[in-house]
């Protein structure tokens, strides 16, 4: 019951700032909104047994990206373009169609008999850290896709770097190589 | 091991060539030179060892079958002849190509090792999807070459080769997904288990569609639209080794994949046979009417193939060493006029036949070659290709007299297209200034002649090339090897081998002879040879008799 | 004893180095030393021959065999090369090599000057090569390796200045039509492979499978597929020897140098299908169907060729329309089954027309090169050793009491008489075709030796006789041509030649012997005979010796009707042959590849269509490319939740 | 009244739908990209919500699947950063429809 009390607060949360994302003028606005469901979404995961993920969520999303593009907004002064509508004649019937599809799948989703597994494992640090590292249980296990992550990150900053490197300082790269 | 290498090495070498300065093109045309005799001497001994095969890895798994892809390759008799083509024509075309493409002899380079790897792949695959795999791979590096290459239309001619390549297989892509859900794997047994399984509708739907992409690749009659514009303007070495060697992935295709997975009808086999004869026909005629020196030999060895596959679809005993020697005979042959036939282009900045002349004259190391190359494609007894193509007349004889009769008539053609030809090239009076400091170059000359010195070899000692089936016979069955070994030993002593009377018998009895006859000729012969053999001969005539 | 490999083995080492010269040399601007070339080129041929004479000297009765490896070995085939020396290869070799070796000898002088002076003995060395392995194998398949071997050397040789395309023309029509010949050679053998596996193409075991069908009172089993081979068969050998229909490639043949004329066109190669019939005569003598045909194209051949002879004015093509005559002789004598006396022809044969070509050479070679009869004349007084060497193997040819050709020719004509069917029909057209050879004959050496000169004044001056590194061939050969019948000499009792070859032919023969020997004394055919060549000599006389002849004008080819009648053959080929090819491959690439073409094109011009539409739906809006594919991502979903998941 | 699996689904898809239409319907370059990390993450959630009805063993690979789309979501961020401050300085604008130089 309580658990559910709590889900809902979060749930509400994370659908309220997300339609603030929607709606707000101004990027930034829109980002810090943003920062709130993913902290809200991390509660959730929190709620839902997977504590690990919940923190990485923070650090990760709400720390790490959202920092970065709330930084890129505010260098590039993304205020600027006040003049663009919010919306358009593109909006006018992709918001439609994706309120149907949603429906649609809500439909289907409603009709399925899914329900919470009692011995389900708590997604701990020790527990998840163990799956993603411990070779000899899991066949071959997470560990190279995991180093095959951490090559993809590198590239990635060093692509970002490329591609921003002229005129502008590497403003990004930083953020990105702590998570490796 | 060296499976392995051929595959994977060229790829390897490939992204050496990266590496290499693009300017300097001749440490990098060393470099190359250098890889491609290594791997020209790993074909060889490929060649050597005999038939291997490598562990099977498991590669991946498509959804929706039940076995895993294998990374599985093994060699045989006729996979590795035809490495070994693959191989020896790449490292010729990287030789003369040093003074054609000397814009970027890398990129060249690159692109050849990628298709070397590309068609060693593909004729040493063991799992249906992973020489599916190769099989379209090979097209990619080489319509690239083309357009970065050739000739005037080089576009069209790369699109032109891609897409009916690509298109023509991706029938068989279709089809091959299907089958995969059916059998346990993607080996050939276990593909041939599930064929039998298949109603006999869809079993024709997908030997159609199989054969789709043999045909075009091969090309026969009706799907030769890419050929000969690719090979007239993609440049002299790598249509010398489309022709050579990538053709040549068509025929083992059928030799390889459709006949031991398909039960094939009566009906079926024979309109092949016949399919193929018409190609053989119809490249000669077209080869006739050829302005183009390229084309000509793109249509000659059109003729040349369609002969290859009719000798397959004759389903004689003899098939598989004739085709295979047709097939050596036909890649080195072929592969010496088109690497000789760019080198008269570069000379002459043409490729029009009534344009060119009078080469023996000006260069005569050069119409030497040339006259023996092209009196070599001419199937004159003592060289290669005299073997292959007797032996596939002999085979299509099995079919019947007028096959064979058909097939003599495109050899006639092929003397008078091929002479027409060489005294386009280089008979007559110079009609135009060659451009003499482009001649031809001492390593082209001697690359060029030890092919056609290959092709004398295996003419006067065709054994190089057929032992290495007959070995895979006899591991198979040491029973078939023990009846063989006694037939050579009689061979020697006596006029006739047991074999030789059955098959005697079966003649007359197809002729409508009584058994009481048939017996007392059978008598007549075991008389005159009074050996083993003779007893041996009455126990399997005896068998026959008993068997109608 | 030597091995029999190294017969062919020393022309092929001796090609293989003058190729290498040749090769080598072509850069340069002089050209090899010609007289170390020279030597090199007769030093091969002349071993052979020693070698082929020492053999010959020592031959068992039995003849030699001998295996030396297996050629091709695949399942359901099997062939060895080896050699078989018998009394038929030995008389073969003798004079192949023999007149091989004068032959480079003489080609010395005549090539003297020319570029390709070690090209053109690499050519002869390979072509002995080929003729020795042709007749030295012991099986089919080796044959036709030699067979091909000799016609590739043909053309390589007929195209020898390859400079001007007219000869290359030649050249490869000399190819093709030979190459007609040699499917037929093919099949035949496939046909044979066929009856009794691939062993029977060796010739012992053919002659002993035929005497076991014989022995056996099969043969009425075995006749129509051997009909069939033999046909076959035959095929090839008209087009080697140039018989109808496949004869029109020799007189075109004559635009290669002189001594090759002699040494290919007349003396040996051409005669290799007459040493085939003889080789397979055991099969041969099976066939009566096989045997009639032969006969018949044979006669026709020898009448028709001899009237073409009439008509030419070229000095070459005369003898070489003469030389299909011959052939045709040589042929009619096979197909009675008289194979000795064809063999005996090709011997003596082989001597009178290599000298009366090598005369025709040194004529030309005097006169730089002019080969119209009607420019000539008259040379009898500044030629005279070619002119008597002419003269003497015109009596040959002619067959003239004494000389080699009344011997053999006579032979001929006695057996065919001799022969059941239509012999005295045959024999008639023969003796008519001996006057008319007369008669042309006649008119080469009138026009050529006697009256006055009728060539341009300033170009008289240069004649002179040949040098002596040519004469001499010629004389040698002047002397085969008239001793080389005492081999045979049936009217005087000397039957050497016969017995050599009896164990070789003789049971063929023997089993298809006139059943009724007619009682007539050879004394009257040799009266006959002799009373031809004279009336043909007469008769040319007549006409020749006295008229005026035309001048020269244009080209040296015949007109009108003579042109019709000449290029008779010619124009049947056209129309069989050549037309109908064109025709065909016309239809291939300007109707059915267009065909194709259109079909392809219309495939590809559907697939741009359908491209170019679906590309119009792609604006340049991300966005809404975006908002697109989710209306299509909804409709999916729709149809899948509509239909339950079942489509 | 407990929790139940299919509220978080639902929860899921509803903030799946809102990130499609920022990513979709908004022109502002940043809306579009934050748009894309709002239904990443509900995504995300979605995994771990489906996770939760399994067993014990095999419920941890839904919970270790979205630490590797974080990563990705990561890169994916960063580059596209890198991308918009590249286009930034050569349109000086932020409208994503004013994009469109790609030949089509």
């Amino acid at each position: 019951m309580l658990a559910l009390i709590y889900f809902i607060v979060l749930a509400i949360i994370a659908v309220g700032s997300a339609v603030c994302v929607l709606l707000s003028r101004h990027p930034l606005y829109g980002a810090l909104s943003l920062v709130v469901s993913m902290v809200s979404l991390a509660g959730i995961y929190g709620l839902l047994g997977s504590p690990f993920l919940g923190v990485v969520q923070i650090m990760v999303y709400a720390g790490a990206i959202m920092m970065l593009l709330t930084f890129v907004i505010m260098v590039l002064n993304g205020a600027r373009d006040s003049h663009t509508p919010m919306f358009d004649k593109v909006s006018l019937f992709v918001i439609p169609a994706v309120l149907v599809l949603a429906g649609l799948v809500g439909f289907a989703l409603v009709r399925s008999p899914i329900a919470f597994d009692a011995a389900t494992i708590r997604g701990s640090v020790a527990i998840t850290s163990k799956t993603l590292f411990d070779v000899a249980q899991t066949g071959p296990g997470y560990f190279v896709l995991f180093e095959v992550l951490g090559v993809l990150l590198l590239s990635a900053m060093g692509a970002a770097v490329l591609l921003a490197k002229k005129r502008l300082g590497s403003v990004d790269s930083e953020k990105t190589e702590g998570k490796h | 091991m060296l499976l392995h290498l051929l595959v994977l090495a060229p790829f390897v070498a490939a992204i050496l060539m990266v590496m290499t300065s693009k300017d300097d093109s001749k440490s990098s045309s060393r470099l190359a030179i250098l890889m491609g005799i290594g791997f020209t001497a790993m074909s060889v001994a490929l060649i050597a060892q005999g038939s291997v095969s490598t562990e099977e890895i498991e590669w991946f798994r498509i959804p929706g079958c039940k076995g895993p892809v294998y990374y599985y390759l093994t060699s045989h008799g006729l996979a590795s002849w035809m490495v070994l083509l693959s191989c020896g024509l790449s490292l010729v075309a990287l030789i003369s190509a040093r003074d054609i493409t000397c814009r970027s002899y890398r990129n060249f380079a690159i692109g050849i090792f990628a298709l070397m790897g590309a068609m060693n792949g593909t004729f040493l695959a063991a799992d249906a999807v992973l020489f599916f795999f190769f099989f379209e791979a090979m097209v990619i590096p080489a319509a690239i070459l083309i357009a970065g290459f050739g000739g005037k239309d080089r576009m069209k001619a790369a699109m032109t080769f891609a897409i009916y390549t690509l298109v023509g297989s991706a029938p068989m892509m279709v089809a091959l997904w299907y089958l995969l859900t059916v059998a346990d794997n993607s080996t050939l047994i276990s593909l041939a288990v599930a064929v039998q399984s298949l109603p006999e509708g869809t079993q024709n739907v997908l030997l159609v569609c199989f054969l789709l992409a043999f045909l075009v690749k091969t090309p026969i009659f009706p799907f030769h639209g890419w050929q000969a514009i690719t090979y007239a303007e993609a440049p002299a070495p790598l249509s010398a080794i489309l022709t050579g060697a990538m053709s040549k992935a068509g025929v083992f295709g059928f030799i390889v994949w459709i006949l031991p997975i398909f039960p094939l009808s009566m009906n079926t086999v024979s309109g092949l046979m016949w399919l193929g004869l018409f190609t053989a026909v119809y490249g000669a005629l077209m080869a006739l009417r050829a302005t183009d020196g390229k084309k000509l030999l793109a249509f000659s060895s059109m003729g040349h193939l369609g002969l290859a596959v009719a000798g397959v679809f004759s389903l004689s005993e003899a098939m598989l060493p004739a085709v295979l020697v047709l097939l050596v005979a036909h890649g080195i042959s072929a592969g010496a006029q088109f690497f000789l036939m760019g080198i008269a282009e570069r000379m002459s900045g043409t490729r029009e036949l009534e344009k060119l002349g009078g080469l023996s004259s000006t260069n005569p190391v050069f119409g030497t070659l040339f006259g023996f190359a092209g009196v070599m494609a001419l199937a004159v007894p003592g060289t290669a290709g005299f073997v292959g193509e007797f032996s596939v007349l002999l085979t299509l004889w099995d079919m019947g007299p007028l096959p064979a009769l058909v097939a003599g008539f495109t050899l006639i053609l092929s003397a008078a297209y091929m002479l027409r030809f060489i005294q386009k090239v280089i008979f007559g009076k110079p009609s135009r200034i060659y451009n003499d400091g482009r001649r031809t170059t001492l390593l082209e000359g001697t690359s060029v002649g030890i092919m056609l010195l290959l092709l004398l070899v295996f003419g006067f000692h065709p054994a190089f090339v057929t032992d290495s089936l007959v070995e895979a016979e006899s591991k198979e069955d040491p029973a078939a090897a023990q009846v063989l070994n006694d037939a050579a030993l009689n061979n020697g002593e006596a006029p006739m081998t047991a074999e030789e009377i059955h098959q005697l018998d079966s003649t007359l009895a197809a002729a409508g002879f009584k058994d009481d006859e048939r017996a007392s000729i059978i008598a007549q012969m075991k008389g005159e040879n009074g050996s083993e053999a003779a007893a041996k001969s009455e126990n399997s005539v005896k068998e026959a008799s008993d068997a109608k | 004893m030597i091995s029999l490999g190294l017969i062919p083995l020393f022309p092929l080492l001796g090609c293989i180095i003058l190729g290498a010269i040749a090769v080598i040399s072509s850069g340069s601007k002089k050209g090899p030393a010609e007289g170390f070339v020279g030597t090199l080129a007769v030093l091969f041929p002349a071993l052979s021959f020693g070698g082929v004479a020492l053999l010959a000297l020592n031959m068992p009765e039995g003849g030699i065999r001998e295996t030396l490896c297996n050629w091709i070995d695949i399942p359901m085939f099997r062939v060895d090369i080896g050699f078989l020396f018998d009394g038929l290869s030995r008389i073969m070799l003798l004079f192949v090599t023999g007149i091989g070796s004068l032959i480079a000898l003489y080609s010395i002088g005549y090539m003297h000057g020319d570029r390709g002076f070690a090209r053109y003995f690499a050519y002869i060395n390979l072509f002995l090569f080929s003729m020795i392995v042709l007749v030295l194998s012991d099986n089919l398949l080796l044959t036709f390796l030699g067979w091909e071997g000799v016609g590739l050397c043909s053309y390589l040789l007929i195209g020898f200045w390859n400079k001007d395309i007219k000869n290359c023309k030649a050249a490869n029509k000399a190819f093709i039509v030979n190459r007609v010949g040699d499917i037929g050679f093919l099949l035949g053998m496939l046909c044979l492979v066929t009856i009794g596996g691939s062993a029977i193409l060796n010739y012992d075991v053919l002659s002993n499978f035929i005497s076991m069908v014989i022995n056996g009172n099969h043969v009425e089993l075995v006749i129509p597929v051997l009909s069939v081979a033999g046909i076959l068969f035959f095929i090839g050998c008209t087009g080697k020897s140039a018989q109808i229909p496949l004869l029109t490639w020799l007189p075109d043949a004559m635009a290669g140098p002189t001594p090759v004329s002699a040494l290919i066109h007349a003396a040996t190669m051409v005669t290799s299908g007459v040493y085939l019939l003889a080789r397979l005569g055991s099969m041969f003598a099976l066939l009566p169907v096989v045997l009639d045909i032969i006969v018949i194209v044979g006669m026709l051949t020898a009448f028709w060729a001899a009237v073409a002879g009439l008509f030419q004015n070229d000095i070459k093509k005369v003898l070489a329309y003469s030389t299909i005559s011959q052939l045709g002789y040589m042929f009619m004598a096979s197909g009675v089954c008289a194979f000795d006396a064809s063999i005996f022809h090709v011997f003596t044969h082989a001597f009178f027309k290599a000298a009366l070509f090598l005369g025709a050479g040194a004529v030309i070679h005097a006169l730089a090169g002019e080969q119209d009869m009607r420019k000539m004349g008259g040379l009898l007084r500044k030629t005279p050793i070619t002119a008597c060497v002419m003269i003497f193997a015109f009596l040959a040819i002619v067959g003239f009491p004494g000389f080699s050709g009344f011997w053999s020719k006579d032979l001929i004509l006695e057996k065919i008489f001799m022969s059941s069917t239509m012999g005295q029909a045959v024999y008639v057209v023969g003796l008519i075709t001996a006057v008319i050879t007369a008669v042309y004959m006649g008119r080469l050496i009138i026009l050529t030796f006697f009256g006055s000169y009728r060539g341009s004044k300033e170009s008289e001056e240069h004649i002179h006789e040949a040098p002596a590194v040519m004469l001499i061939p010629m004389v040698i050969l002047a002397f085969g041509a008239v001793f080389a019948g005492y081999l045979w000499a049936d009217s005087i009792g000397i039957k050497f030649f016969a017995e050599s070859l009896a164990p070789v032919v003789g049971a063929a023969q023997a089993y298809n012997a006139p059943a009724v020997t007619a009682h007539v004394n050879p004394v009257v055919f040799a009266a006959l005979g002799t009373v031809a060549a004279l009336l043909g000599m007469f008769i040319a006389y007549k006409i020749y010796a006295n008229a005026r002849i035309p001048a020269a004008k244009g080209s040296s080819a015949p007109e009108g009707g003579k042109a019709t009648w000449t290029f008779l053959f010619d124009s049947i080929h056209k129309y069989v042959g050549i037309i109908p090819v064109n025709v065909l491959a016309w239809i291939c690439d300007v109707v059915v590849d267009k065909i194709l073409a259109a079909t392809q094109w219309t495939i590809g011009a559907i697939a741009t269509i359908l491209g170019d539409g679906a590309a119009t739906f792609q604006v340049r809006k991300v966005r809404l490319q975006i908002a697109l594919s989710i209306l299509g991502l909804v409709a999916l979903v729709a149809i899948v939740l509509l239909t339950g998941g079942s489509f | 009244m407990e929790l139940q699996a299919m509220y978080v689904q639902i929860l899921a898809l509803v903030i799946f739908a809102i990130g499609l239409i920022v990513a979709v319907s908004r022109r502002n370059v940043f809306f579009v990209l934050m748009g894309v990390e709002l239904a990443l993450n509900a995504v995300n959630l979605s995994f771990v919500g489906f996770a939760k009805t399994l067993p014990a063993e095999a419920s941890i690979v839904g919970q270790v699947v979205p630490l590797f789309s974080i990563a990705v979501a990561a890169a994916e961020a960063c580059v596209g950063l890198a991308m918009v401050i590249l286009i930034f300085r050569n349109r000086e604008s932020v409208d994503a429809d004013t994009y469109s130089n790609m030949k089509g």
